[in-house]
């Protein structure tokens, strides 16, 4: 018995060496994914750009300048001016604030959501019919005319939208969740659980979400590149982020208007999208090689 | 080594008539056939002892084992355990027998959470019964860790650290933390390389005779069966065709299968070349299973009456059960 | 044993290059196939027995995935020098394979009849339709019932048996010289496995066809082979003939294995005897005798030195630092590894 | 097969309810009165209410839905608020030039996304393969507007090439159509040749890595059969699914280049219709629309059934 | 290319001379909305009164002058009272379905537009139509007033003659058949697509010169497109091409490319005066202080110039300019003051709780939300909380109309009308509930004045009125651009686009 205390008391050390070493680990991992590193840093950018830029540029992005509408980028405007002659720069770094803000929350709500739907559709079938046919019903939906439809029912403002891409992208989310938590079902490790005389609770949210983390990060990526792509085109299309508050989208709306004399209220926002959505793609392809179990495994 | 299966003393799970069919359904979601996974089985396991089950793949094994531990319903049947039949609990009852019943896999790959660390593992089945505070569990769980031959190193491990064999062992520990009476193995040790293999054979012999263990040994490899078991069970297509004492299935297989098994199993020995027995054709589906007896199609003494009646269960030698016309 | 060669890997060494560096799978492979015989190679999961016989027809042969050191002769030509077309020209019709798994092994999407005539139609330039009675006949050979019926269907509807004899006629369809069987009868049945032995037997007599036999069953090979190497971990660690093997292995580790595999003879001993520890990975080989961590006999020469194939007979090498030793009883068994 | 079929189609009875009702909730929570539209800001309260009873508008909920449901079973999607004409008919109309675009951008998807994945595929790792999968991301992530917008600025106001916008039917000449037509299929497209290529490299890197590769190789196959034969039609399942999911989403991605391209097609008509609370109209168009994505993953399914013998479709 | 800058539509003519014409041309023309429907009494949009002029005409319409003069009326008698008119009617005028027009058609015609017409119920009291015989209507009303035959003329709910059998079938919804009188007759509305009107051989044209709406018409083209083109920039580019002849919705800031192209030229006619519509039936704008405030924080010079508008002018008038007889700038001392700190003080004053204040706009028009816009960052600066509600169009006229507490101020435009008493916020009901007794009296003064010089002294106390009560603010005159190609001549455009009397050389 002796031993073992003994043992015990190594445990805590041993413990937070194992962490760290995990940790190494992880992160060596991540900085050897060439895909997620280049995703994480142009991410990290934007990022960083939407919540320092306003700290460091001190922007207006609603200051209205009548006399310099849709100048050129100068010394002044560093991407010049948009119609209504405000800031164009302080515009981009705002509408990545919302932009951002809205993937992120579509992307945690939707992910919630959506894991909880999935993950109780695959453990009980009756519920599995009736919530998966529910969602096929909503996937068969275009996306895009179903946020369409829905912004013009909620009426614009941020947090429609971000209900509305939240509706539309749960069963996106439940799916992936189901199909692999199917799967995970059927592990062993989950008859044993069984065999122990684990409760339903403990197995769905013990040993089943947990195994779905990683295709479920993959998707949540993607709903959040989505949500930002669908808000974009929402805006575009004057369905989405009530002006004039700044989104990518928003102003791209604008510079349509004006393409032919002022291309560069088209061409920085957009720039911004794309580079966005790119690095939350890369990011989550990234994070696939890297979550993937069988790129861990010995093969 | 030798006992007989007609011991005086009780036997502590008896399971009998048990049968289990599969409904399976059609595109359209209508029934249209079963498969008879199990049909009719019958044995006795006695505390202490090993019982093997050997047979081909599909006939019926897992099925067994996992009917026992209520990790599938019966179709039929009954299993008394402590003087209750398992097949009926419910709830609280049930959970509470399953501290008794355990089980270890096949596969030690999968049967393990990866996303959990060892530590936890051997200790939720503590949590899920509610034994003891959080440090005896702590403890218990360490103690299980040296028993299995694992040393408190591998407390915060995530499976995928260990080997296969060394899995095993966790899932050993896992099964064994509960105290089990009763221990069903689903060839644990077919995923493994052969010099593990004997490792963890060692293992479970040695943990028998410690805590006075009971196993169910299902596996394919007959030379494993042997050497573990008490006595054997030959299954084929969801029967038990042979039953009785390890060395007298052995010493005379009576069922024309059992010595075609038998003869098929390689021999790590060159010299000695013996006649083998090949059966034609092959394992037929359990979802259309041949009239009359079931090995019949590929039987080499099979006769008319084969293709019609079902044989039953006779005991043709003392203690040696078997299920064929012959006899 | 003064048949001819028909096939010699010399110094074979195999390295794949994986996102985490370059692994060397084989460390120097040396062997001769000759004429007629079936070469057994045995060795636990990852000692590298698939990844030799898949060297040898250069299936992993992308340029930047593999590295191929050393040589592969085949009818005085050095296979890993030769260039991709002619290398097809071999494959399949002097050099054939089957593999473990034959569900996965076949192509799910077309019919096993197209699958084996494609070979001949390759090789032998046959018509479709002469390749496809050709199949049936081949079909027929390996002991398939309603042939015919049989060509027209697809893999997901056969059992394994018939399976694994389709991959059969597949690899025989243009009468090779040699057959590679990787693990054939590993994802079957015991009384399947005996049907397909038989059948592996009776094709190398008829046809005098010489068979590298891969599996990881002594029982296996004691059934079916004449000569045996041993490999561990990416090295022959043994090699002799069939008979010699079982009777007087001379590798710690071949003596292991022999005395770990449960029998259907002699006595249910209490205990099986125990290699303790488990393989090494490839990432992180000792520097010494790669066996030396597990083998009870190891001193420090063995941690410190690799040892070479030392030639105990014609017909007996190993790889050992200290195997005459242990034959006379000279050297301690070492207890505290077992500990 | 026939069996297979008719159960297939009884299951879309339960998606296409569900579709059904939400599309009719939403539009029912929509704010609007397409009366008060189509009346202007001069009308009266009475005028306006007079229309409305007109429409049917003051019905309760369920009773509405029953109407328009009973309706859509006898094949009747009701009648357009603004166009006054049947909503069948206006689909009709207007679906000419979003078939033409979705199919010329699935044309344009298959032919340059299939043969960049497969060549990827085959290069795997080397810099040809990594700048396609990197383009491949730049596909994915501009939007199609976006896109759009682009083509526009370089091609037609700054080289002159297209038009700006506009919409000619194929019955004024094969190239006056694709010249209309080029850059919006483009714009559409874009995103769905990455998504195939990426698709096809991905799922033939898996089947290379499968044993009946080694198989056929091992049979002294000939790499380029190999790949197109042994390969491609098992890589082939996941492409087609994607390729007919890309369908429906093609359609409903009109909407977008639709309006920017100034294309009358189903797209344009839903996005107005949404404006003008074209109510008919809008729950016409989006259950036909999920109509067709649903068949034509039907149709994925059936042929998934001619390409994968295992995919058992008749029992 | 160059344009006739000045905003009076009389100008706005491209020389016509007599170059390769070809009679058998077509005209595309390029709007950028579509018409919610071709009933001209089923919408006030300004397209609706655009493409129904295509197709029909009334009894009198306006020369240049904004006189209404006899169209399909022969003459018009007016009796002394000037209670009942007399319309005798032009012999010989067809409809398009090839029945020739008669008093029946007219009266059955009238009797609808009295009900739908919001200038008939602004200016007539209790009409009555009745045939007299074949060719001969009258019109009784209750009230004399000047302004019955201008109401009649409005091309806003253009009082179109129909037969009596489609305007005695239409439902609620609206006539199904678009039968008229015009030079030019329906053919096909392929939806968002184009409308194709085509000659109408047997049109009876009227042989004094033409004049604003009056006069000859002669299509001079065989067939019309009305094509929908919504994107501004597709339209120009449209333009280049030479898809389109004219382009209806250029927009201000590709001024500069089309003046840079030699091959096209401009016109900017009256587009629509925009407007802050104050909601004075619930909230903080019952305040008249507070109102004021608003109107003496804007600078509509600014507004106007972030407000991207086409082509606009500062003024006052309610009226366009360019209606002589009633454009005025009475109460310019009143209107774009632009003093913060009197706006400031007026806020303190007010008693402005600081609550926010709801501008109710949209996007669909670009003016309306750009306008929005400046007004919110402008009334910052005085202390007055904005936040904007940016609707589509049709949510946010549900809005204003049913959801009184939820806005405060309503970003709108208003066209031309052929009266003040015909303007919509003058009108009893109008949503803003902003009608008060000066206005009431003035406007009853207007209608019933015996001389149009005395109304208009009547009309100008009440926009003094108005503009010092801030019951809106009229923020610019919009003009908007309509460009053309120099293939195109003898294009004009007078209260819509006149397509008759236009060739296309090819
Ligand atoms: N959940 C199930 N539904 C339908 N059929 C099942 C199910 N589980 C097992 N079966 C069928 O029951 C039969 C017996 O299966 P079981 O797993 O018990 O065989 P086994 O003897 O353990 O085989 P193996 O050696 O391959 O593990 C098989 O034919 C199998 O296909
Ligand atoms: N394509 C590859 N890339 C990297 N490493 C590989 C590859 N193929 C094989 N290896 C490594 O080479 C070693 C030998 O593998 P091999 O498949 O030859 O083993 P084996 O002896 O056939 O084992 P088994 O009995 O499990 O089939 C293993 O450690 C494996 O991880
Ligand atoms: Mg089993
Ligand atoms: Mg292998």
């Amino acid at each position: 018995m002796e031993a073992v205390v003994k043992s015990a008391s190594d445990l805590s050390k041993r413990r937070t060496a194992l962490k760290k070493e995990q940790r190494r680990l992880a992160y060596s991992k991540f900085i050897h994914n060439k895909q997620a590193v280049t995703g994480f840093i142009i991410l990290a950018f934007i990022v960083a750009l939407a919540l320092l830029g306003p700290i460091f540029i001190s922007l207006d992005p609603y200051e209205i300048h009548p006399e310099d509408r849709l100048q050129g980028p100068s010394g002044n405007y560093l991407f010049g001016t948009d119609n209504l002659g405000r800031d164009l720069l302080a515009r981009v770094i705002f509408g990545a604030q919302i932009s951002l803000f809205i993937g992120l929350a579509v992307a945690f709500f939707a992910g919630i959501l959506g894991t909880i739907i999935g993950l109780y559709a695959s453990y009980y079938k009756f519920l599995d019919n009736v919530l998966m046919r529910i969602c096929e019903g909503i996937m068969a939906i275009p996306a895009i005319l179903l946020a369409i439809a829905l912004m013009a029912a909620l009426g614009p403002s941020t947090e429609n939208i971000i209900i509305a891409l939240s509706i539309v992208y749960t069963p996106y989310v439940a799916r992936v969740v189901r199909s692999s938590a199917l799967v995970i079902r059927e592990e062993t490790y989950i008859e044993a659980m069984k065999a122990i005389g684990a409760k339903s609770f403990r197995i769905i949210w013990g040993h089943i979400a947990p195994n779905v983390v990683s295709p479920l990060i993959i998707q949540i990526t993607s709903v959040f590149a989505n949500a930002i792509l669908i808000e974009a085109t929402l805006s575009f299309l004057g369905a989405g982020v009530p002006a004039p508050t700044p989104s990518w989208g928003n102003i791209l709306y604008d510079g349509k208007m004006v393409i032919f004399n002022t291309p560069w209220m088209v061409v920085f926002p957009g720039i911004c999208i794309v580079l966005a959505i790119l690095a939350l793609n890369m990011f989550g392809d990234g994070l696939r090689d890297i979550l993937d179990p069988h790129s861990n495994s010995k093969k | 080594m030798t006992t007989q299966l007609t011991l005086d003393h009780e036997p502590l799970l008896e399971v009998s008539g048990l049968k289990k069919h599969f409904p399976v359904k059609n595109e359209i979601g209508q029934k249209s056939a079963v498969v008879k996974a199990v049909d009719d089985v019958s044995f006795k396991l006695y505390e202490g002892k090993t019982l093997g089950l050997v047979g081909e793949s599909g006939c019926g094994k897992s099925t067994t084992g996992r009917t026992i531990l209520r990790l599938t319903e019966p179709t039929s049947g009954s299993a008394l355990f402590k003087g209750k039949d398992i097949f009926q609990l419910k709830g609280d009852e049930l959970r509470k027998a399953r501290q008794d019943l355990q089980m270890v896999f096949q596969d030690p790959f999968s049967s393990l959470n990866p996303r959990k660390r060892i530590g936890e593992i051997l200790e939720e089945p503590l949590v899920i019964h509610k034994l003891g505070t959080k440090a005896e569990r702590t403890e218990k769980v360490m103690e299980i860790l040296y028993k299995v031959g694992l040393n408190v190193d591998h407390y915060y491990r995530y499976p995928h650290e260990f080997s296969g064999g060394q899995r095993q062992r966790i899932v050993l520990a896992r099964a064994l933390i509960l105290n089990p009476k009763i221990i069903v193995c689903d060839e644990p040790v077919s995923a493994l390389d052969v010099s593990t293999q004997a490792q963890i054979v060692n293992l479970l012999r040695d943990l028998q005779e410690d805590l006075k263990l009971t196993y169910l040994f299902i596996a394919h490899d007959i030379s494993v069966v042997r050497h573990i078991s008490d006595q054997i069970g030959v299954m084929y297509l969801g029967n038990i065709v042979e039953y009785t004492d390890t060395d007298n299935i052995f010493a005379e297989p009576l069922h024309p299968y059992t010595q075609a098994l038998l003869s098929a199993v390689p021999h790590p020995n060159p010299t000695m070349k013996r006649e083998r027995i090949i059966l034609k054709g092959e394992i037929p589906s359990p979802l259309n299973p041949p009239s009359g007896c079931v090995f019949h199609p590929r039987c080499p003494m099979a006769t008319d009456i084969c293709k019609q009646a079902v044989p039953v269960n006779k005991e043709a030698r003392p203690g040696h059960f078997v299920r064929c016309h012959l006899y | 044993m003064s048949q001819q060669a028909i096939l010699e890997v010399k110094d074979l060494k195999t390295s794949f290059h994986t996102e985490r560096g370059s692994v060397t799978a084989l460390h120097g492979i040396n062997f001769q196939l000759k004429e007629g015989e079936i070469l057994g190679i045995v060795g636990e999961s990852g000692c590298g027995k698939s990844v030799t016989s898949q060297s040898i027809l250069r299936l992993y042969d992308e340029k930047y995935l593999v590295d191929y050191e050393g040589e592969i002769n085949f009818q005085g030509k050095n296979l890993l020098k030769l260039p991709m077309d002619k290398m097809q020209e071999i494959r399949g019709n002097d050099i054939s394979m089957i593999f473990q798994d034959p569900l996965s092994s076949l192509n799910p999407v077309y019919t096993i009849g197209f699958q084996i005539s494609e070979s001949l139609m390759i090789h032998q330039k046959l018509s479709k339709k002469e390749a496809t009675e050709k199949a049936i006949e081949l079909l027929r050979l390996t002991g398939i019932s309603a042939p015919e019926k049989r060509v027209k269907q697809y893999p997901h509807e056969l059992s394994g048996g018939m399976r694994q004899r389709v991959m059969i006629a597949m690899a025989l369809a243009c009468k090779p010289k040699v057959l590679i069987a990787d693990e054939p009868t590993t994802a079957l049945d015991v009384t399947i496995q005996a049907q397909i032995l038989d059948l592996i037997l009776q094709l190398n007599k008829e046809y005098k066809m010489s068979v590298m036999f891969i599996t990881h069953d002594l029982g296996v090979v004691a059934e079916v082979c004449t000569r045996v190497i041993v490999m561990y971990l990416g090295q022959i660690v043994e090699e002799t003939d069939v008979e010699t093997l079982f009777s007087k292995p001379l590798h710690p580790y071949t003596k292991g294995l022999m005395k770990s595999m449960p029998t259907l003879e002699g006595e249910r001993s209490e205990k099986l005897h125990v290699i303790e520890g488990a393989v090494p990975s490839l990432n992180n080989i000792p520097k010494g005798c790669r066996f030396a961590e597990r083998c009870p006999f190891a001193d420090e020469l063995c941690k410190e030195k690799p040892p070479e194939l030392m030639t105990h007979n014609d017909n007996h090498k190993v790889r050992c630092w200290h195997y005459e030793k242990i034959e006379k009883g000279e050297v301690a068994y070492d207890n505290t590894i077992n500990a | 097969m026939k069996t297979y079929l008719l159960k297939r189609l009884i299951s879309l009875i339960p998606t296409l309810l569900i579709v059904s009702i939400v599309v009719y909730l939403i539009i029912y929570l929509t704010p609007g009165d397409p009366a008060e539209v189509m009346l202007g800001d001069s009308a009266t309260d009475e005028q306006v209410e007079a229309l409305r009873e007109e429409m049917g508008l003051n019905d309760s909920f369920v009773q509405r839905y029953f109407t328009w449901m009973g309706g859509v079973l006898q094949g009747d999607l009701g009648t357009s608020y603004f166009m006054k004409e049947d909503v069948t008919y206006s689909i009709v109309s207007h679906l000419g030039p979003t078939l033409s675009l979705a199919i010329l951008a699935e044309i344009f998807a298959i032919v340059i996304g299939i043969p960049i994945g497969i060549f990827a595929a085959r290069r795997r790792g080397t810099y040809v393969d990594q700048s396609f999968m990197g383009l491949s991301y730049i596909g994915v992530a501009i939007p199609s507007f976006l896109l759009a917008l682009f083509l526009i600025l370089i091609f037609s106001i700054t080289l002159k090439w297209f038009p700006v916008a506009g919409y000619k039917e194929l019955s004024e000449g094969l190239w006056e159509h694709l010249r209309y037509m080029i850059l919006p299929a483009l714009a559409l497209g874009c995103m769905h040749i990455a998504l195939t290529a990426r698709m096809t490299r991905s799922s033939m890197l898996d089947v290379l890595n499968l044993n009946f590769i080694k198989t056929a190789r091992a049979k002294g196959v000939k790499e380029s059969i190999v790949i197109y034969r042994h390969t491609l039609r098992n890589a082939l399942l996941p492409i087609i699914t994607i390729i007919g999911q890309n369908f429906g989403i093609l359609i409903a991605g009109a909407a977008v280049v639709e309006t920017v391209f100034n294309i009358p097609g189903i797209g344009q008509l839903v996005v107005n219709s949404i404006e003008r609370r074209d109510f008919p109209v809008i729950q016409g168009i989006i259950l036909f629309v999920t109509f067709v994505y649903v068949v034509i993953n039907l149709i994925v399914d059936l042929l998934y059934g001619v390409i994968d013998p295992r995919v058992k479709l008749d029992k | 290319g160059g344009s006739s800058d000045s905003s009076s539509e009389g100008d706005n003519t491209s020389e016509g001379t007599d170059t390769a014409v070809s009679t058998d041309g077509e005209l595309h023309y390029a709007s950028n909305v579509q018409p919610p429907t071709l009933d001209p009494l089923m919408s006030n949009a300004i397209v609706t009164r655009e493409v129904a002029s295509v197709i029909y005409e009334s009894l009198v319409a306006f020369n240049e002058n904004f006189e209404p003069v006899p169209m399909l009326a022969e003459s018009v008698d007016v009796s002394e009272d000037g209670k009942t008119y007399t319309f005798n009617l032009r012999h010989g005028v067809m409809f398009h379905n090839g029945e020739e027009m008669k008093a029946e058609d007219v009266v059955a015609s009238m009797e609808r537009w009295k009900e739908k017409s919001s200038s008939a119920r602004a200016v007539l009291t209790e009409p009555q139509f009745a045939e007299v015989d074949e060719y001969t209507v009258t019109m009784t009303l209750a009230e004399p007033t000047t302004l019955a035959l201008g109401a009649i003329a409005n091309t806003s709910h253009l009082a179109a003659i129909m037969p009596k059998e489609i305007v005695e079938s239409a439902p609620e919804a609206g006539v199904e058949e678009f039968i008229g009188t015009g030079p030019f007759k329906f053919v096909e509305w392929k939806q968002d697509q184009y409308l194709h009107f085509t000659r109408f051989d047997e049109y009876a044209a009227l042989d004094t010169p033409a004049s604003g709406l009056s006069g000859k018409k002669e299509a001079l083209v065989k067939d019309v497109y009305f094509d929908i083109v919504i994107d501004p920039s597709t339209q120009l580019s449209g333009l280049q091409t030479g898809e389109y002849d004219i382009a209806g919705g250029i927009i201000q800031d590709d001024l500069a490319q089309l003046e840079a192209n030699p091959d096209l030229e401009y016109i900017t006619p009256f587009d629509a005066n925009y407007t802050l519509l104050f909601n004075r039936k619930e909230g903080a704008f019952q305040s008249k202080e507070l109102r004021q405030a608003v109107a003496y924080a804007l600078d509509l010079d600014a507004l106007a110039a972030v407000a991207a508008v086409d082509n606009y002018e500062i003024t006052p008038s309610q009226l366009p300019k360019l209606n002589a007889v009633w454009a005025t700038d009475a109460g310019a001392e009143f209107h774009n003051q632009k003093d913060l700190e009197k706006a400031k003080q007026l806020v303190e004053q007010s008693g402005y709780n600081g609550e926010t204040l709801n501008i109710l706009t949209t996007r669909d028009y670009p003016q309306m939300y750009n306008e929005a816009v400046y007004v919110k960052e402008q009334l910052a600066k005085v202390g007055i909380n904005v936040e904007l509600l940016v609707y589509d169009w049709a949510t946010a006229l549900s809005e204003v109309r049913n959801s009184p507490q939820d806005w405060n101020i309503f970003t709108t435009s208003f066209p031309s009308t052929p009266s003040p008493v015909e303007l919509l916020y003058y009108a009893e009901s109008y949503f803003d509930g902003a009608e008060t007794d000066t206005q009431k009296e003035l406007l009853t003064k207007i209608k019933s004045a015996p001389t149009t010089e005395e109304a208009k002294m009547y009309w100008e106390e009440l926009q003094t009125h108005s503009i010092e009560d801030v019951k809106l603010i009229t923020t610019f005159a919009a003009n908007k651009i309509s460009a053309y190609t120099t293939d195109v001549k003898g294009y004009k455009y007078f209260e819509v686009p006149l397509f008759y009397n236009v060739s296309v050389s090819e």
